[in-house]
């Protein structure tokens, strides 16, 4: 209850807040663009590096090896458990469920650092290795969500002007793999004393980005909401909200499964219950452009990311607690 | 006397390197993309600022060609706009230095 | 046939939602905003990088559709222009399925 | 005198000159857009949460609330006052006016903060709340212009495609009221504790980026100075230097009134004395399009804010210290 | 009745003022500049994104005016795109407001 | 040998090779440029103010203007070799052999910025005079190479839009000279009480920004090099290998000649081997528009960047030491 309390009055929080307000108050600010990327960028230089440095303190177990493949499988299953409650639950189509699925078998990193500050914050211990987790789990959903759009289809032909390989360097080279991926391989080569100099920039401005980031991000949610809730039938927004949840609950067994401890299993479980809002839309214009941002967008960003960040997040330290037998 | 055509085609961001590729493969000798900042069509509205994925930006990408080369592209601009979203027009231009189309 | 006429409209960033809003409740199904970086008029100069407050800022609005339709929305455009700077351009284009006007 | 100097001398000054200088040179150096806007909400947010931590250590007494009610009611009679002084000195029309008063009865953000530097600097304390009284004399300026500009004429149509609310949204909810009362409510509610972990952002770089900023604001003024010099006559720019100190002798009266210790009154005077160039530009350009940027934008950013930055800044300090027997 | 005509010179964004220069000389009343963010020509690609200098960067230059004064400019233009690279179209378009070019 | 390691495994060259192979790989990945271009004006401030801050402890001495004249010399002289040598063994025509000599005689701050870090690693101390060496070593090699692709032509009418002074001041007033030789004087000016205040922003952060930077230029030298290689044959490649070398050993015999002392000789040798990749592209579109980027640019960037960044730096410290007699 404290750690839910002190987690929605934390400044990143309240920054959050304070932008889906001015959005949803029509109020015309705006980060710009390019600095709000810059930020991006910064930040997950950052959780590369310091996941690195982390792994580099210790071996690589077969226990983290296994916490890699729960991962990548969590990541491979979510959308076909997506796809069939949108299929039952919504009229969305074959195309638009499938794009829609993609989302929430893939992670989205912000409620991911949102999650670690909140873990810190409740005094629990996490892992590096978790940002490898993260990496890992962007794109799979990707692969599963094509397929299930395709099955039944008769192969259609290549759109024009598209190139052999285009879709996988989309996927598997986009910005916040090859940064994540990146940063933690160079965190782990130049470990903590190689990376002391720039301790300052990455380590000391961390929370303090963060806040600014996370403003903007209110502002995109709620700006997004407001633009396109017109879209969203009350069946779409209630997967929005319940679908997290449900992904909680399966990534909460996995953990106990593997025994992960509980700060570990809380960004597990954050990682499967939240939905990517910037690398899969991007894939999913190039895969499947007939499937409408629209919808998947608003619902991804505009729905279940606010949920996450002040909802989500408490719930999902419980459950980590919980199946620790701390709850 | 040859006619010269300017093809603008307004798509999404994410789709222009595919139709650039159309135009380089169908023998244009050269185009300019330049970057929307907001829109509207089938009653949605969409806004660089407002959209953190940028996946429903725009672009236009101008080309201009004598009439024959540019009628010649037409039926592989359609074909990828049958999967994209996007508009193409055609517009009647004089040129100065033909011989560099 | 159906002529079609493209709408350009430049006009300054502050007043393009007021420009956005015309062509809407006019019809037009779609439109696209593009950033200028820079411009002269009047003898007066303005960029983008020299201006923080972004005030004297300008898009352009560009906007296809048929004959008819554009030719109802130059009232209320020119009632907005009345108020605003900037000016307006029709030209002459051939477009792509047409269905979509 | 001490001050003076060691305000002219201080990086942030000079960063400030070095812009201006290569502007009036025509170097195309320039600081890009997106980078200087993401900048200035930083330090919105900076000085609005440094402004809530402190208000979150004292209860909100009358004397504070006197304060907050005498910087709205400055931000009200001030455009009336320079409305009066245009129409009677320079050749401007009513619309011209009563836009170029907006200015001067608003307030410039970044003058006041070079003004906390500089009362810092000077060994004097400065109260919180004062952010708060920046923040709400941003607005009433642009009533009281709206109604000197429509006096007399008669009510004409709104403008094609003009939505109601639009204007009092760009007014009221524009980028820096939003920044700064988020920022402040903030602070207030997380507290000193609550904030720890952002300090060494939002406290530790605040000076640095200053200088960043101030550079770019430099460049701006230098290049709107450049460029616009010649839509402004003597009598006009006679009003950019005088009006300023005008407006200070009159917020030093009601500081003295007020009986504000030096360092608030030092601010109240400055944010009195400041004239706006980003808010009240974009707020005329949809309530007043007639009026001509290059007069009013040209004087508030090209002649007030580098006189208040340089000399004006030092008066301020030095008319606080009057007032409370110090000078 | 008075023909307008518009020009449109896409140029090397470091060689812009030059053009502009020349537009103002030339007696045209106005012209705005826009951004482009790729482009493709003498089979060479160019992209904002990966090019750190810049230089390689493109603006479109936009100017309305009526038939006698562009084609006043037209000299002056060749003058300039004799060393600079970039091209120029003419295209006939409607003007609203006809007394302010 | 361990210098070169330590400098081949430091976090700052990890990220430039992060990038590098990111863009060979063609991930779409990019850092926007308005941020990128924000970044480089912080660490041209940070390290012209870190430079005026050490010249304020020092009086100016004659051996230190020796080495600024040495530094002029060198960039008025190298282009001429560097022109000799393209003409004699590679097919460039005059234009684009003066275009591309330019480059090599003028200098690139990214690689002495590395080049610092290198030299702070390898526990040596530098003067901060080699700022000011390295903003005189911009601009004399843009003048040799002017009159080397005039020689012999008959003079041309100017282009037409031209304007008198519009090349000097592009020259001459570029962002990065007018940021690098402000902030010096600011440093000079204010010292290092002045400057304290601002140290957490510009000494704090430097090497953590440069990560950041450098991953940039990583993408940028990378995908230059993608689609640039086809202009260059292997003989323009050569000299973007060698050229750097053979500077260095010029610079090497002045260093000797001018008695500096390791650290500050390193310097000046990094200097003179690195070539420029911003500023003199700027000029050449100006001046000899019809040179072909893709050619001076693609060498630049793409092929002696990467080069001094990774091998040559080691190279030029070890020659430094070696004039010393601890090599
Ligand atoms: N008639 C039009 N004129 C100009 N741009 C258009 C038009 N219709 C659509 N667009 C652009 O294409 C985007 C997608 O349109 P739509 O496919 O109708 O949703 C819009 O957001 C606009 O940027
Ligand atoms: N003839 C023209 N052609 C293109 N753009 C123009 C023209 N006249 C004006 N503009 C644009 O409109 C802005 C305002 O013009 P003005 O109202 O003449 O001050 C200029 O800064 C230009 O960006
Ligand atoms: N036919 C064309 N249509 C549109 N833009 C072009 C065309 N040809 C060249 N360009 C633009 O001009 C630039 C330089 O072209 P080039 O001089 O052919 O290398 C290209 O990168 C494009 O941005
Ligand atoms: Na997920
Ligand atoms: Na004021
Ligand atoms: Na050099």
């Amino acid at each position: 209850m404290d750690v839910a309390i002190s987690t929605l009055l934390s400044p990143i929080i309240l920054f959050f807040a304070l932008g889906m307000f001015a959005a949803l108050l029509r109020s015309q600010m705006s980060v710009p663009e390019a600095f709000a990327k810059g930020l991006a960028i910064y930040l997950m230089m950052a959780i590369g590096l310091k996941g690195g440095v982390e792994m580099s303190k210790n071996p690589l177990t077969l226990d983290i090896m296994l916490v890699l493949l729960a991962g990548i499988v969590l990541s491979f299953l979510i959308p076909a458990l997506a796809y069939l409650l949108l299929r039952l639950t919504t009229k969305l189509d074959q195309t638009n469920a499938a794009a829609t699925a993609a989302h929430y078998g893939s992670i989205s990193i912000v409620t991911f650092v949102a999650a670690t500050e909140a873990v810190r914050l409740s005094g629990l211990d996490s892992g590096g290795h978790l940002v490898a987790v993260a990496a890992l789990m962007e794109t799979p959903a990707i692969i599963t969500a094509l397929y299930l759009a395709s099955r039944g289809q008769k192969r259609s032909e290549p759109v024009a002007g598209s190139e052999q390989g285009e879709l996988v360097r989309e996927v598997f080279l986009n910005a916040s793999i090859v940064v994540l991926v990146g940063a933690l391989a160079i965190g782990w080569i130049a470990g903590e004393e190689g990376t002391a100099s720039i301790q300052p920039f990455f380590v000391g401005l961390f929370q303090g980005v963060l806040c600014l980031f996370l403003l903007d991000m209110g502002l995109s949610a709620g700006r997004g909401l407001r633009q396109g809730w017109r879209q969203l039938t009350a069946a779409i927004v209630g997967f929005g909200l319940y679908m997290p949840l449900i992904s909680a609950v399966i990534a909460a067994g996995t953990a106990y499964i593997l025994g992960m401890p509980p700060g570990d299993a809380a960004l597990l479980i954050t990682l499967t219950a939240s939905a990517s809002y910037i690398a899969v839309p991007a894939a999913m214009r190039l895969a499947l452009p007939e499937a409408k941002p629209s919808i998947y967008l608003t619902l991804s960003l505009g729905v279940t990311f606010p949920f996450n960040v002040t909802i989500g997040i408490p719930i999902y330290i419980y459950l980590a607690l919980l199946i620790n037998g701390q709850g | 006397m040859t006619k010269y055509l300017q093809i603008e085609l307004i798509i999404e961001r994410m789709a222009h390197k595919r139709a650039c590729r159309v135009l380089e493969s169908a023998g244009m000798t050269g185009y300019t993309v330049f970057p929307a900042m907001a829109g509207y069509g089938g009653s949605k509205r969409w806004s660089r600022d407002t959209d953190i994925s940028a996946s429903a930006d725009m672009v236009s990408i101008v080309s201009i060609g004598d009439e024959d080369k540019v009628r010649n592209t037409m039926d592989e601009i359609a074909s990828l706009l049958g999967a994209h979203i996007g508009i193409v027009t055609l517009t009647e231009v004089e040129v100065m230095r033909p011989g560099r189309f």
